[in-house]
């Protein structure tokens, strides 16, 4: 943390300030410790047998995504909720806060600056969830992949559950994604969530080596 | 139009005329004296909005060239006010005081090219990136493809192509002489 | 058994089908809507699957006790309704506990939830939240002119504000409900049912994409689920509401579904056709034409009485 | 007995013999001066206590040894010895005051002095015509003199000018005597009015001038420029002299020779004294100038008992009294006054905060203004009170209202000067130097102020010694005023307990007065026991705050109206220090007292009325009011809802309550309007159905309006003391409503809602009071997130808020459960509609209240805030336990009440033992409710508790964000503006309309004096042309 502070992308705001109280105190507010909780997440215990089976089945049929276009991708997603595509017949549905959605759909090219709001959305979303990276940005970079603003790999950021290829995938394949990911789930492989606390550290690394300006908590809850 | 032009060459020393099309005129002007010249365009000459504010890096040359096109709404004419500036010593007065919307473009020249406006409002903070540390991006010495290799984890296993070979091959692969033939290819 | 004990299964059971029918009711307006759209729509099942996955996430986050017991608060408004009110005409087994308050009180109880809610909501911190609600409030004080003066009319028509005489009046066919006696009172009640159902045009208050769902914007998982307990009694309980008012109520819980059902289709059939209001229009549009036909049916009744 | 004629004698000589000593023998000198003044004071002071005693009766002193009207002869009576001790009183402590300055000046300054002293003594004794005008041009002379011993250009002027114009009436008194000479063959008094001179044309020219030039001596507006800058020019010390002196000689005098022309002329003294009282104080609404300004109120207050003189005939036997009264009250106030200007020496009224340097002053000071204005327990309440009375009671409605307005004029300069010292900033360091010869005469007339007002008592109807108990206490805590805050707290305490215990037998029988006993007393308590929070020693507030609890209880307790009235000013005086307390108060309790002041007078009328018609003082006079009916009846309620606060007369309402401090603002708030609201309800009891029909039509609208402006106006409010005052006046339109619909359903409501908003308007005061303290902001979009920091508060403010919007389970359900049956019943169905619009608004300041302090975003200087005091909590809690009980058994208090209240109406609720309360309408049962919602509540929160596993704390900013972070607490912290579309769409409403009326009116009085101060040229010979100009209209009026 206090190397941090000497960072000189630190915020004005998140710097620690003193503000004096209607008493005439000095108090220090030091806003990345005090405005934001520093606890780190937990896996959640992964049960076995019929009954998580059948909320396994609830959770594939009830996937509520994101509203959060990353890139070009994002194009791609509101022909679903046209007749042609409909994808409310699979039980996928769209939601406007990350409190209350499970699917998280990179759609396409990820520069740095929205990797940072990627990072701190899917952190906000409650597990399990699950996330589907759209296009082959996602995947190698791309057509991006010597970009100096985008990343190539998105699973060196965020557990990755489900890939659907193309430059860029037509509606139809994310349809098949949704397919692919229900199928997961049922499996009782939705689980990326816990991966990701598992290997904390190892995605804190990669997503600090490319934010230079974290100004964040390790954790946003 | 040419009154402009032979008012801009006597006064302020323009130089190096280029009309690229009619109503479209590209003229250098010395460093010193481009901000006066911005000036008088725009008060006494009519050019009253100011398109966009651009540079290219003549790394050859080492030198920024600074690209002022001006719009003359009346006339419906514009002029390309080009300054070059060292690129080693890449500062440039700054030209907020006339256009308000010039802040932008100085806060995107200094963020991607690193020339510096010194006065202008902003001028240090973000424009699009956020956090960068490294040589301004579009500097034609700054490799991108090695910083995106050495930051982003490239996957392995990726395959580069020739476009022109690759087509080749892949709409001709019985008779690779057909893509020079005029018939099947007109542009030959 | 104890007549007490009795009372609350009987309760209990009616709080059970209402819960189911709301869930029912939601996702087949969502077909209807979804067939005007041209589409298929969410399988009839939706509603009970969401509400499963909801309770099976593993995320429970808590801004504070507030935050925490909102929902609760929302429910407990939502019940509430449900419990001051008759279901069926006539029958003991099926009067709730009505007989602790009649109309009067179930038109105050309705912010019962609603401040629970706001209290929960505002205290998570989210600016939308309190956008929303603020909009809520004011959408609300709105409403409520036209559906009191529809209420008073009714009130000096039938000389009461008791449920059970209310219905009884309206009994004998269709023409004795309150829809033909008293037109006037039933439009203004009817435009003020609009706002209460907050469906499309008056839906500021949710209004996603805009401000994230509004006041739930901080709500998630199980707390998540109370509120959409909540929402499906609640829309057949207001339903039920207009419906004891101007459709003269059921006498049989084939009738009580049906007639909800329709009520409730008015409000969402509506939604389907028109846009969403601004807040303030949508204030001025409730204090114009539904207040003006509302005085207008007050001054016939009490004219006529 | 030592003879009157020694005062004479004793002053010609002591004048004539101070002329031989040198300026070496000063001090001597000035001793024997004083020594003779004391003589003098001795002399008339022995006649009094003889007469006082029944001892001796009216002497006449005949000089020369023969009797009239052949000589001249003075005479000695009562009235003569009451005058003439007043004018050697003030002659002695005047020459006590200026001891020293006529010192410096020298012996002739104080023969000129002592002379002038002489000859107004004189001229009350005197009963010989040319006599009279030999002394008064001596006291001119002499008057002139004391003027141009100042020698400064000003005092020359106005000597020069004072000269000329007492010069052209002294010599139209001369022509006056010369004809009344002339018909009447005497020139004593008794003879001239035994001769009925006044009946022939000619003599009656006479009477004419000796009356009109014996007027202008008192300086008659508008003919009064020269006598203004002599108030203006003299020495402080001197113009009390003139103006209690002088004044009393001069009326004196008048009240002599009036009987000259007979009854004819009274009228005219009527009129005259009225256009100078109300004229002279309406010009003083615009003066600056503290000595000329107090020239204004002297010159207002001499034409009041102008017209008391002039009144003589109508008033009967009660003129002597309220003569009296107003004379003396006139005469110790106006000069203390005059020396506190001497010790203060500065002109500007603004500049005199610097008498707060010294409290004893201050408080002198504040005893003199209330004097003047006719605040109880001063002399000139009994007069006024007393003599308005008496004019309405004799049809003289115009006369009454005039003085009623005259007064007012006044309340507005003098508490604006009032509010000037106690709240301007102060600006000098310089202290006060007062010698004790300057300071002791004025302590004597502020106390004589007091005893004479305590001894007022026995000579008004319905007055009693008893109201005189709390203010003995009052004055006991301003005494013990050094003492800690927490000592004087538990004193006060103490001693609203022990008279809450005297005074509880009085009102036990009766349910109505019971109510608000509990609410004042019990309330008053419990706000008191919020002041332990506050350290220090809290100067001056126990005693302002006993006064106003004072007022209260004798409201309560009293039967007469004397009584009430007497309560009333009491509790609006001790009310309006409370609230000018405030660090911005100063506008807010300006604009509060000027409200009261005319609500007050309107009351008074109103009792008038009733007692013209009734005959009697008890207050079921206002039963049946014969006379005038319903405007007595508009009258008393428009005077009581300017304590109410309604809609038109609220604008004081939300600076008062709102800038006031944390613990005074429950009081004025929770406790002070239930005055307003006691008075209205009395009122309405006493008035009946049938009489006020159209009345209580046109309130239940007033109150349907208020309703609605006050609660959409506290919606846009931003400041938190603010909200809950505009809070306070929708509240109170409610009530208004209510009671205004006179059934036993709207009488319940009213009585529900009165209960509940003491109980919910004191926990949010006094709560947010604190937390106001606390934090150090008025302004709700500085607060926020303080619900972790004061959950027991948070508890407080949402236990009022759910209370204040209504919402079942709590009370105030019963309150909007009454008033739908009532309004349903009452046929009031367009305005009930309005009232239940302001209900919802009411819900939305209450979430804006509670979520912009407890909610949303804690800022970052409230991170380490402390929960309140338990002194602040314990008080609420108490309240609390109170909405709870009112709640959960609604049936136990709100039966008996119904009970009390079918008395009056025709019952229309009935109560089942076990909580249900029916009407022909609809049924209730909140016990029943209450138990179902709290069983459900607990069932739910299982539930949620069942399906929810172990929570993650989260912070402020742990909140979705649209991907972002919050910036800072306070652009996160929606608070600021909040309903911005109700603003839109009806916010047009509560443009300050009725604040800019109010704002019109008072610029229009304001320019109205300055047009007519346009008069005062400055000039001498405009000055004497005015009073010729004065006589020929006066001419033409009376005899033309």
């Amino acid at each position: 943390m206090e190397e941090e502070r000497k960072d000189k992308f630190l915020a004005p705001e998140n710097e620690i300030r003193q503000v004096a109280a209607p008493d005439g105190s000095i108090i220090e507010v030091d806003p990345l410790e005090d405005y934001f909780t520093q606890e780190r997440p937990k896996p959640y215990k992964v049960r076995k047998g019929p009954v998580e089976n059948f909320l396994n089945w609830a959770r594939a049929e009830s996937l509520w995504v994101l509203g959060f276009g990353t890139g070009c991708g994002s194009i791609e997603i509101p022909p679903l909720v046209t007749p042609r595509y409909d994808m409310f017949r699979f039980g996928v549905q769209m939601r406007a806060t990350p409190r209350q959605s499970n699917v998280f759909i990179i759609s396409g090219y990820l520069s740095v600056k929205t990797l940072k709001r990627v990072i701190r959305t899917y952190e906000q979303m409650p597990s399990p969830k699950y996330v589907m990276g759209l296009g082959s940005c996602t995947i190698n970079g791309g057509m991006y992949f010597d970009s100096y603003n985008t990343i190539n790999r998105l699973d060196h950021y965020l557990p990755v559950d489900v890939y659907i290829a193309g430059c860029m995938p037509r509606p139809e394949a994310l349809l098949a994604g949704f397919a692919k990911l229900k199928e997961l789930i049922k499996e009782g492989k939705g689980h990326k969530a816990n991966e990701y606390v598992e290997n904390f550290d190892w995605y804190k690394d990669n997503q600090k080596k490319v934010i230079n300006d974290w100004n964040m908590p390790d954790y946003n809850w | 139009m040419q009154d402009t032009i032979k008012n801009l060459t006597e006064r302020f020393g323009a130089s190096n005329m280029i009309e690229k099309k009619p109503g479209l005129i590209f003229i250098t002007i010395e460093q010193s004296k481009a901000i006066s010249a911005v000036t008088y365009l725009r008060d006494i000459e009519g050019y009253t909005v100011l398109t966009l504010l651009t540079a290219v890096d003549w790394i050859e040359d080492n030198v920024f060239q600074l690209t002022y096109l001006l719009n003359n709404p009346e006339q419906i004419t514009e002029i390309g006010l080009r300054v070059m500036i060292d690129r080693e010593k890449a500062e440039m007065e700054s030209a907020h005081h006339l256009w308000p919307n010039v802040e932008v473009y100085q806060r995107e020249l200094k963020e991607m090219y690193g020339i510096n406006f010194p006065g202008s409002p902003r001028i240090d903070e973000n424009f699009i990136l956020e956090g960068w540390n490294d040589k301004p991006p579009y500097r034609r010495d700054f490799d991108t493809k090695e910083y995106a290799e050495n930051n982003f984890f490239p996957r392995p296993g990726r395959k580069t192509n020739d476009p022109a070979e690759y087509m080749k091959q892949k709409m001709y692969p019985n008779n690779p002489s057909d893509y020079t033939n005029k018939k099947y290819n007109p542009n030959r | 058994m104890d007549y007490s004990i009795q009372k609350f299964l009987w309760t209990l059971l009616g709080l059970f089908i209402v819960l189911n029918w709301g869930f029912l009711m939601g996702s087949t307006m969502r077909r209807i809507g979804a067939r005007l759209a041209g589409r298929v729509g969410v399988p009839i099942y939706q509603p009970w699957i969401d509400m499963i996955k909801m309770i099976s996430l593993r995320t429970y986050l808590s801004h504070g006790v507030l935050y925490y017991i909102g929902p609760v608060f929302r429910l407990v408004g939502g019940i509430g309704m449900f419990l001051f009110m008759p279901v069926l005409v006539g029958s003991e087994i099926w009067s709730n506990y009505s007989f602790s308050g009649d109309l009067i009180l179930l038109l105050y109880f309705q912010s019962f939830g609603m401040l629970g809610m706001a209290l929960g909501a505002s205290e998570s911190g989210s600016p939308n939240a309190t956008i929303g609600i603020s909009r809520g409030l004011a959408q609300f004080a709105a409403v409520e002119v036209p559906m009191t003066l529809a209420v008073i009319a009714i009130a000096i028509q039938h000389h009461t504000f008791s449920f059970s005489e209310i219905l009884d009046a309206q009994q004998g066919g269709f023409m004795n409900w309150t829809l033909f006696t008293n037109p006037l009172a039933s439009i203004a009640g009817m435009l003020a049912m609009l706002g209460a159902m907050s469906h499309s045009p008056f839906n500021l208050v949710k209004a996603p994409n805009e401000i994230p769902i509004g006041p739930p914007t901080e709500y998630h998982s199980s707390f998540l689920s109370v509120l959409r307990t909540n929402s499906a009694i609640i829309h057949v309980v207001e339903a039920a509401l207009f419906m004891n008012l101007f459709f003269g109520g059921a006498d049989t819980w084939f009738m009580y579904i049906i007639k909800t059902f329709f009520v409730y289709f008015i409000s969402v059939f509506i939604g389907m056709v028109f846009p969403r209001f601004k807040i303030e229009d949508s204030v001025r549009w409730f204090l114009k034409w539904p207040t003006v036909i509302g005085i207008i049916a007050v001054l016939v009744a009490a004219y006529w009485k | 007995m030592v003879g009157p004629i020694y005062i004479i004698a004793i002053a010609l000589g002591l004048a004539f013999f101070l002329g031989f000593f040198g300026k070496s023998l000063k001090d001597v000198s000035a001793f024997l001066m004083l020594a003779g003044l004391a003589f003098m004071t001795f002399i008339s002071g022995q006649w009094l206590l003889a007469f006082f005693n029944g001892s001796v009766t009216t002497q006449e002193i005949f000089t020369a040894g023969f009797r009239p009207p052949y000589s001249i002869n003075l005479r000695m009576g009562y009235e003569e010895a009451v005058m003439t001790t007043m004018i050697n009183v003030i002659g002695f402590l005047g020459g006590v005051y200026m001891f020293k300055r006529l010192k410096e000046v020298g012996n002739s300054a104080m023969s000129v002095f002592i002379v002038l002293i002489m000859s107004l003594n004189v001229i009350v004794m005197t009963r010989d015509l040319f006599n009279l005008f030999v002394f008064v041009e001596i006291g001119s002379i002499a008057t002139a003199g004391m003027i141009i011993l100042e020698k400064n250009s000003k005092s020359l002027q106005a000597g020069l000018k004072y000269l000329m114009a007492t010069g052209v009436i002294s010599g139209l008194l001369l022509i006056g005597i010369i004809f009344a000479y002339y018909f009447a063959g005497s020139l004593n008094i008794d003879g001239i009015i035994t001769a009925h001179v006044g009946v022939t044309k000619a003599g009656a020219v006479a009477v004419f001038l000796i009356i009109a030039v014996l007027v202008l001596e008192l300086k008659p507006f508008p003919a009064n420029g020269w006598g203004l800058d002599v108030y203006q020019s003299a020495k402080p010390g001197f113009g009390a002299i003139v103006s209690a002196a002088t004044a009393t000689a001069g009326l004196y005098v008048l009240y002599k020779v009036l009987p000259m022309g007979g009854e004819t002329w009274y009228p005219y003294i009527v009129l005259i004294g009225l256009i100078t009282f109300v004229g002279s104080n309406l010009v003083g609404t615009r003066q600056k100038d503290a000595n000329r300004l107090l020239g204004y109120s002297s010159i207002g207050q001499i034409g009041l008992v102008m017209t008391v003189i002039g009144l003589q005939p109508i008033l009967g036997s009660k003129f002597s009294f309220i003569a009296f009264a107003l004379l003396l009250n006139h005469y110790l106030a106006k000069a203390g006054l005059f020396w506190l200007s001497g010790i203060i020496k500065k002109e500007k009224i603004s500049d005199w905060y610097v008498l707060r340097k010294n409290k004893a002053l201050l408080i002198l000071f504040v005893i003199f203004i209330f004097a003047l204005i006719g605040f109880p327990p001063f002399p000139s309440f009994f007069g006024k009170y007393e003599l308005i009375m008496s004019l309405v009671s004799t049809e003289n409605i115009w006369i009454a209202v005039l003085i009623l307005l005259g007064s007012f004029a006044e309340g507005i300069y003098m508490f604006k000067w009032l509010g000037d010292v106690l709240k301007d900033e102060d600006q000098t360091e310089e202290s006060l130097n007062i010698s004790w010869n300057k300071f002791i005469p004025i302590v004597i007339v502020g106390v004589s102020l007091l005893a004479a007002g305590f001894y007022s008592t026995p000579y008004v109807e319905g007055a009693h010694y008893f109201y005189f108990i709390p203010l003995g206490f009052i004055v006991f805590m301003g005494l013990i005023d050094f003492l800690p805050a927490y000592v004087k707290n538990t004193l006060s305490i103490a001693g609203m307990t022990y008279y809450s215990y005297i005074i509880y037998p009085l009102v036990e029988g009766d349910l109505m007065r019971t109510i608000f006993f509990v609410i004042f007393m019990i309330g008053g308590i419990l706000t008191l026991i919020v002041g332990y929070n506050k350290k220090g020693k809290r100067e001056g507030f126990y005693p302002v705050a006993l006064m106003m609890y004072a007022g209260l209880a004798t409201i309560l307790t009293s039967d007469s109206m004397f009584g009430f009235f007497f309560g009333w000013e009491l509790m609006t005086a001790g009310s309006y220090f409370l609230i000018i307390r405030g660090k911005r108060s100063k506008p807010h309790a300006y604009s509060y007292m000027l409200f009261s002041v005319a609500g007050a007078y309107l009351i008074l009328l109103g009792f008038a009325f009733a007692y013209t018609s009734a005959g009697t003082q008890d207050l079921i006079a206002l039963k049946d009011i014969a006379v005038y009916t319903t405007l007595a009846y508009t009258l008393l309620a428009v005077g009581f809802m300017t304590k109410t606060a309604s809609l038109g007369l609220h604008i004081w309402l939300p600076g008062a309550h709102g800038e006031a401090e944390s613990d005074v603002s429950p009081m004025v708030s929770a406790i002070l309007l239930k005055a307003g609201v006691f008075g209205l309800m009395l009122l309405f009891l006493y008035m009946g159905q049938q009489t006020g029909e159209t009345l209580l039509f046109v309130l239940g609208w007033v109150g349907a309006f208020t309703a609605l402006v006050g609660n959409l106006a506290a919606v846009f409010q931003e400041d938190a003391k603010r909200l809950l005052a505009y809070s306070s006046i929708g509240q109170l339109g409610y009530i208004l409503f209510a009671i205004a619909m006179m059934t036993q359903l709207g009488w319940l409501a009213g009585f529900t809602y009165v209960i509940n908003h003491f109980l919910f308007k004191a926990i949010l005061f006094i709560v947010v009071g604190g937390i106001v303290v606390r934090t150090g902001t008025h302004n709700l979009y500085q607060m926020g997130g303080l619900l972790k920091k004061m959950p027991f508060s948070f508890v407080a403010v949402l236990i009022g808020i759910i209370t204040l919007a209504g919402i079942p389970p709590l009370s105030g359900f019963a309150g909007k459960w009454l008033f739908y049956n009532a309004v349903v019943l009452k046929g009031w169905y367009i305005q009930g509609v309005i009232v239940f619009f302001a209900g919802s608004i009411a819900f939305m300041y209450a979430f804006k209240l509670i979520h912009s302090i407890f909610l949303g975003q804690l800022k970052d200087n409230h991170r380490n805030i402390k929960e309140l005091s338990p002194a602040i909590l314990i008080p609420a809690y108490i309240l609390i336990g109170g909405i709870i009980y009112f709640s959960a058994y609604p049936q136990n208090v709100l039966e008996p009440i119904g009970n009390m209240l079918s008395a009056y109406f025709p019952a229309t609720v009935d109560w089942s033992g076990d909580g249900l309360a029916t009407t022909v309408l609809s049924y209730w049962n909140g016990n029943a409710v209450l138990i179902i919602i709290v069983t459900t509540f607990i069932l739910v929160l299982a539930y949620l508790k069942l399906i929810t596993g172990k929570t993650t704390k989260l912070e402020q900013f742990n909140i979705a964000y649209s991907a972002e972070r919050p910036f800072r607490p306070e652009t996160t912290h929606v608070s600021y503006n909040m309903f911005a579309g109700l603003n839109k769409a009806i916010g047009f409403l509560i443009a300050p309309g009725i604040t800019r009326f109010w704002k019109n009116i008072s610029d229009m009085v304001l320019d109205l004096a300055g047009f007519i101060r346009r008069l005062y040229s400055g000039n001498g010979q405009v000055y004497a042309v005015h009073i010729i100009i004065y006589i020929v209209i006066f001419y033409f009026i009376s005899l033309g």
